[in-house]
């Protein structure tokens, strides 16, 4: 049975969706802070199946509590539970911090998590908890279930994180020049460790949050680390108001931890897409020169050059190519600009996030093709199927769900993004900077490279 | 069986496990972490099962939602199944175990790839969802003209006044020759999956079951399966092997299956079950309203599935077909005897701990144990006490406000379709000569003297016991793999099989076989330490004092 | 038509060859050394096809020079050629050095270069040339093509330069503390970045010979150089006599620098296989750290970490998997003890070269394996294709010469070695190293799980 | 044709290049470097050709074993093909060209993806190789039993004292149903990959057509094409057009070809040649023996192949296929005019230099003018004066000592075979109603006036072009396309096409004006200079003095 139906317009249903709930995108954010564990308000069936769906992803272990409710839960309201969930997880994990999310069960009965967290605190500090004596901060992130996309979870958790740990005097700007703040997106580890080398090269003092390269991507242990190593230091996070400026990757749906701190601390907010591709790459180095003061080191120069000349050299293989993308908003909208850049024609771009802004946004990025383009937001993979049918697409690029476009178009899927679990190394995949869109590119180049070639008999090795 | 390894310092163990929780925590586990003692054969202390998580604590158990939706219809390729509720549970619940299906004919339909929501937002869970699915059912007809579909509730569908079954009705008059039905499987029913999986087959048995006198296959013993749910291709296995001995296989519940094989199935002369916990209770109904009998059998282990196998033919009382069927067991044995003694040979004396689900924590103890595995401590995720102490408990088990939430069935004899397949005569000689029905003497009493059995193992305890058992292996789910292996211990996911089998009947034991002879003998676990590491950093360690 | 035809034991002919010829291996080393153009001595075809065939996997412009015989000089002797070449690259390229090759055609005549340098350097001191006042220094490898393998070139061009351009006094091995010569194989580009990180982490006075990861692998270049930048300086080669030890990786068939370096200068040798594998990266790593007298740096144990992990995490994708391997025997033996240490089994590991010990070699790496291998020197595609007709192998690891194995067994083929000319970024592939060696098990991992996915209808989108 | 683009400075540019040479290369390189200048329609100034490469000059050349095996057998899929020598050479050739076959059935044979070598050791190069090479033949046999073997020389064969035709009759006689010939291709043989060209055709009509009076093919107006290789399946294209026509085509030199059609090519009616340089002796040789006039057409460029078709379709006189011929223009111009156009809207007025093989500088040029480009310069790697003056001036081409050592053979009519096509006096009507044979105008009466004409360029010319003239696109091999592209300037393959085709007939017209669009307006090229760079290095200079 092919999945190719009729086409009916305007599903109101949504079939093989295209996007993820909000709190999987706050736990992933939770994960990426040094001493964090995710605590889940609503049912144990949200802690496991987002764990179970990072899990895939990273193939690590990944601690997400829960507050377990049950039928006279939901009734009666969770204060108990989260009280007890708190405790628990103080005592025996001791952590730095908790990150509290709430879910579209929570958020449907009501519940004032807000409220239950001051009093926890109030009965805490009079030492009315039984909480080992452990004093986690707690934050909390509103993200039910039926409100936006991952993505809104997770720049959530961002501004849960920031606006509860950022203290301090506001200062003036020159006090401040050379200290910069990273609002990453949402990327994979090895992105992280790669703009960790890029930060790294203009100055020490810089904030990458989140930064889940260790947490959810780390060494086999000696022995077993309850909570793993790695992560935003929350003392880094209280620094935030005190940078240069802060670079932000992509655009937060709701709250949003750049436009707080440039309006409450007078952080200048530098918000730009993710440097993958030349165009968005350049504007990265540039802006983390400008607040670092210091020239590009030559590194990136080398890197930037090497990567021009495999554009160079590939152009042949990728140009007026025709590919189909789809995933997170902010994902889509830096691969449309690199394949745009690339030649190649993004057929479709699509989203799962219900955006009225992505067609304007992704429109302001195309600025190479003379063809029409598919921008869709609030798509799902049936739709895109049946927006395909017609546009002879030559390949896709995103994450593993596309795999049964792939079989029914029969054109590759170029793995990218986020979750990637029908190959092992998702984690691993690098996007970001010169030397990130130089391996996206190599993935593209050789995808329809082989493509091409099984599709020819003998003769035909050199390409 | 029951061998004698004296697992040393259990109750030691036990106590300082206890000891770092909070009194009213550690009176509860204390309950469910059992030190096994077997007397009288099949004697067993007392466990507390089924019970609430608490709070905090990271369990390994999911929702009603991934009981129902997940485990029990997603086997199912031609029931249309529309999740009612925000996007996530819909999302996560694609596809995501690996159960395969083999349609028979190119046209056939398989819906199991397919993942449809009406994707709540925040103007429905205000002014109610109804109208939403309404549109999905229509859409869901326009697109394939399912012969049925069901409706999952995730959490907040009840809470906001949604009725699924009202609105399954409401479609149902629109479109008659469709049977619509829908599943209260909100996340937060009961304590665990368990809850949902008694949602999913009491729907199945008062919504399909019985509804269809007509639908039939070819051959002579005809028998469902329940509670086999093919991970893996276990079902292909099992469907080659009965086939060979001439057994005609009608329904499996719900591996490989189809709309028509529930809805006649009720037509067979046995039921068998294999997974007792999810579906035990189908069986007893099937009984009653059909009369069916039943009892339990278990094809996961060469030995059990011999054992299995000879008890069907037993049944049927067929010289043929036991002729045959000691046929299958004496050729599909030359092949396992070979390579099951060739990976003992190397597997002897290893040991293994298994927090599986609420059967597989029992059934792979057989796997283990025919390549010379020692088990040192076992418990299932969701069981309920008769799973772990037999069935002799059922009357004992008191039944809290969490379980009486799900429905339970009043189940009469069918006017029609009522048949008793056994005289009570009959029945009765046969269970005098040994021949046991509706039976199932649980984990328990096959479980090594002085191991541990823990029900509902959450991380904390699940990391002690490793630190001072190191097992050799293993076996648990996807949520725990990295968690024991980040410690250097081989993990066998038994909720997916990390997507390998089958490993049910005698071609799976053979790939299990292998399987743990690979992970036993990995070396990518020798290389944890570098060559000039001297000083490995301490661990932290649980402390909830 | 298939290839797979009856087997013919012993064949004394080579059908589709698993090896190149020897001046092409030592061309690339020549173009690894700064400033220096190889030139070789002979018919212009072995310009061309060597040119050619580097440049089908580098994608660099490499320019080689030739001392063009005709028919003339193949009868009369080629030393006018010689002369008149090296006059005018000298003019032209105002090269640092040139590097001559000879070629079967000036070996087969007899013809005594060292003697023609000798005396062109006579001349030239005399002022007799009309070289532009360029004096380059001159090294000179023996490389007949139907002597050996393109590495029997690699090693004796690496041999040429060092003994040519190593002076000065002998020291005490004291002195020298921390100065590493490397002697880094046949590798990528990508591969000599990797080392140059590693030697940098440990030491800044390094030698890497060769060092061809800018000049076969650079940027673009805004304007164009005759000599592209970057390989190994001639300064640097000079110190290689004061070493406090040499890592050579690999084993030189015929004349070999690192034990010159050692019997002539007395810096102590640490021969070594490629660092692929944790048993073959932990003895370089802790060789470094011992001539370094530095402790190994976190990165690496961070990266070691890693590794494990991802072996741990993949091991049930790849125990017990069956491959082929094949390419330069240095290369074979490391992936040899890579797939053996991950649980695969080579069940076919092959070398175009006509070498005594290498079953031995192979023999000795393979420590897990209870299963026969087939170990073939002297191998050819066409025998490696009858060798695994009955082997059920799982898929094949080297370079793209083994598409036709791949095809016809109908089994992934992972592309790694020289020469990769059906794919983009052959020289940025990363083999060495722990990450290097994450690399190759990311790539081996997924194409076996590629495969496996693509062997199964629907519902099998985890693994 | 020749528009007039004056080209600026180019006696400027010319003196620059000569002044940095030493004054003997300066000689003669300033007869390799012409500047364009056409008198009387066809009066081009004299260009020195087909000599001596420079040795260190680092030349785009290859040598005679590259133009013998790689070039003119290589296409051919049905002769076994077995290089003598050391490795490097059998290797290097082994299916490096894009050379595409179609084997017309299953059981068809295809060796090309087959490279077999003697691999000669230094043994063979002390005490002889021969016998090494009869083994391999007869490992040859023994796995194929082959129609025909070739074998083919490299450098160290001769000079080692192996005479490959000698072994190769002596294991003819072994095997007496084998068509085994050698080829005397050394590498240092003549001064480029011409002289391979020579040997190959040589060989070919001598001891393979003429062979088989038998086989033919159905149609009425046979004919083959000479010096077509099809690469990237320029034949398959040209086949598709000519038999939509009614032509038959019977042999193609060498593209898509097989031993049956070499050996009974001298049965058709006309030969037509496409690439002058690498055949036109083949042809000269078949109207001698077996009376079958040829003449030059192009099937390179929309207009190109329409009138070659119109050409081939007048020779034959035949109402029907003129109008056939007609009506295939017709139809297939409607889209090629429309991809043209647009294609042209977007290059007109750029320019471009070509480096290439032997004809292929030439053909290019049809195509590049049709969508608006200019050619500023052009030049051969291994052409012949008649290739850039005309066929006029072969009279006038003194043989040097390179050419003669390939072997002029002396050709008479057949005894048997020999049959005009045309009588004499009917040819010289034909003649005189301006309908050419054997014509050949060379590159330079079509060149732009005052562009530049450079043979053999090297990269040291190619490069001052380049920074002078700064064209918009080049045309030449593999071994230029990374020094041009390093630069910035885009770069077409066209001895390989980049893998990518055909570029022949109209299909192929569209193909390649859509790839030049591709590649002048690919917008990598624009990143080149880093936003924050201000002071770009400055670059190496070339200096020979």
């Amino acid at each position: 049975m092919s999945l190719q139906t009729t086409a009916v317009p305007n599903f109101t249903s949504t079939r093989n969706a295209c996007k993820l709930c909000s709190p999987l995108g706050a736990c992933l954010v939770l994960r990426g802070i040094e001493g964090c564990i995710p605590l889940i308000h609503g049912s144990q069936g949200c802690s496991t199946y987002i764990r179970r769906y990072g899990i895939s992803h990273f193939r690590e272990p990944i601690d997400i509590a829960s507050s377990n409710f049950v039928e006279s839960t939901a009734i009666f309201g969770g204060k108990d539970n989260l009280f007890t969930a708190l405790d628990n997880v103080s005592r025996s994990y001791k952590p730095a911090a908790i990150g509290v999310t709430s879910t579209c069960l929570s958020e449907t009965i009501g519940e004032d998590v807000p409220m239950y967290l001051r009093q926890y605190e109030i009965d805490r500090a009079k030492g009315l908890r039984n909480n080992g004596g452990q004093n986690p901060a707690i934050f909390y992130a509103s993200t039910p279930s039926y409100r936006g996309t991952h993505m809104d979870g997770f720049h959530e958790a961002v501004f849960a994180a920031v606006s509860k740990l950022v203290d301090g005097e506001k200062i003036t700007r020159t006090e401040s020049k050379g200290r910069i703040n990273l609002v990453s997106g949402f990327i994979s580890a090895e992105d992280l460790r790669e703009l960790q080398t890029i930060l790294g090269s203009f100055t020490t003092d810089y904030t990458l949050l989140p930064d889940y390269s260790e947490s959810l991507d780390g060494p086999s242990w000696e022995t077993y680390q309850k909570l793993p190593q790695g992560g935003t230091k929350p003392e880094d996070i209280k620094k935030m108001g005190e940078a240069a400026g802060t670079v932000y990757f992509g655009i937060a749906p709701g709250h949003d931890a750049g436009k707080w701190l440039e309006e409450t601390w007078g952080v200048p907010l530098f918000r730009q897409d993710l440097p993958i591709g030349i165009e968005n790459c350049d504007p990265f180095y540039k802006t983390l020169s400008k607040l670092s003061g210091k020239e590009i080191p030559e590194i990136w120069n080398r890197q930037r050059g090497r990567l021009i000349d495999a554009y160079i050299d590939g152009h042949k293989y990728v140009n007026s190519k025709r590919a189909i993308i789809y995933g997170e908003e902010d994902f889509v909208a830096s691969l449309a600009s690199f394949l745009d850049e690339i030649g190649i024609v993004p057929v479709i771009a699509a989203t799962g996030a219900d955006s009225q802004g992505f067609k304007k946004r992704i429109q302001g990025v195309l600025r190479n093709t003379r063809q029409e383009v598919q921008i869709a937001d609030d798509a799902d993979f049936v739709t895109i199927l049946e927006m395909a049918k017609d546009l002879r697409p030559d390949f896709i690029m995103g994450h593993s769900k596309g795999l049964f476009l792939s079989r029914e178009l029969g054109i590759p899927l170029v793995r990218c993004g986020f979750p990637i679990h029908d190959r092992i190394g998702g984690q691993r995949i690098l996007h970001l900077g010169y030397k990130g869109t130089l391996n996206l590119f190599d993935l593209v180049c050789n995808a329809i490279m082989e493509a091409k070639q099984d599709q020819h008999d003998k003769g035909y090795t050199y390409i | 069986m029951a061998e004698v390894y004296e697992l040393p310092d259990t109750a030691e163990f036990k106590a300082e496990i206890l000891e770092r929780y909070p009194p009213k925590l550690a009176k509860k586990r204390a309950k469910q972490i059992i030190i096994n003692k077997i007397e009288n054969d099949d004697d067993v202390p007392e466990i507390l099962a089924n019970t609430r998580t608490i709070p905090g604590i990271i369990t390994m158990r999911g929702c009603a939602y991934a009981g129902c939706k997940g485990v029990v219809l997603g086997p199912t390729r031609d029931i249309l199944q529309i999740t009612h509720g925000p996007i996530g549970c819909g999302f996560y619940s694609w596809l995501t175990r690996r159960n395969q299906t083999k349609p028979t004919t190119e046209s056939d339909v398989n819906y199991m790839t397919y993942a449809m929501s009406t994707d709540l937002q925040e103007e429905e869970i205000i002014f109610g969802g109804e109208k939403k699915l309404r549109a999905a059912i229509d859409e869901a007809v326009a697109l394939f003209h399912p012969r049925a579909i069901g409706i999952f509730a995730t959490c907040p569908v009840g809470l906001i006044g949604d009725d699924v079954h009202a609105v399954a009705r409401a479609m149902e008059e629109k479109y008659p020759d469709i049977n619509i039905f829908g599943f209260s499987c909100e996340g937060y029913k009961g304590v665990s999956q368990s809850a949902g999986h008694h949602v999913a087959n009491n729907k199945v048995f008062t919504d399909v079951v019985g509804l269809n006198d007509t639908f039939s296959k070819p051959g002579k013993f005809k028998f469902n399966i329940l509670g086999e749910y093919n991970i893996g291709g276990d079902a292909f296995e099992i469907e080659r092997i009965v086939a060979d001995c001439g057994l005609s296989l009608h329904s499996t519940f719900s591996g490989n299956s189809t709309y028509d094989e529930f809805s006649s199935a009720h037509t067979v002369d046995l039921n068998v079950v294999m997974c007792h916990r999810s579906i035990n209770y189908l069986a007893e109904m099937m009984e009653k309203k059909y009369g069916i009998p039943w009892f339990k059998v278990n094809f996961v282990g060469a030995e059990a599935t011999s054992k299995s196998l000879r008890k069907i033919a037993q049944f049927y009382e067929d010289a043929d077909l036991l002729k045959k069927t000691e046929e299958v067991i004496e050729r599909e044995l030359v092949e396992v005897e070979k390579v099951r003694l060739d990976v003992k040979s190397r597997c002897e004396g290893k040991t293994a701990v298994l927090y599986v689900g609420g059967s597989r924590a029992h059934h792979y103890q057989e796997l283990l144990r025919e390549i010379g595995i020692t088990i040192l401590s076992a418990g299932y995720e969701f069981a309920h006490r008769d799973d772990y102490e037999g069935r002799k408990v059922m009357p004992s088990i008191i039944v809290d406000a969490d379980s009486r939430n799900i429905e339970e069935l009043k189940v009469e004899a069918d006017a029609v379709r009522y048949k008793p397949r056994l005289s009570e005569e009959k029945k009765a000689s046969m269970e005098a000569d040994g021949f046991a029905f509706s039976d199932y003497n649980g984990l328990m009493t096959e479980m090594p003297e002085s191991s541990l059995v823990i029900d509902d193992c959450n991380h904390y305890e699940l990391e002690e016991l490793l630190d001072r058992y190191h097992p050799d292996l293993v076996c648990a789910g996807i949520k725990e793999k990295y968690v024991v292996q980040k410690r250097g211990i081989p993990m066998k996911q038994l909720h997916s099989y990390d997507y390998m089998g089958p490993f049910a009947g005698y071609k799976g034991a053979i790939n299990f076989y292998k399987e743990i002879d690979r992970l036993l003998n990995c070396s990518a676990f020798k290389f944890t330490k570098a060559p000039w590491d001297e000083s490995p950093e301490l661990s932290a360690t649980y402390a909830f004092n």
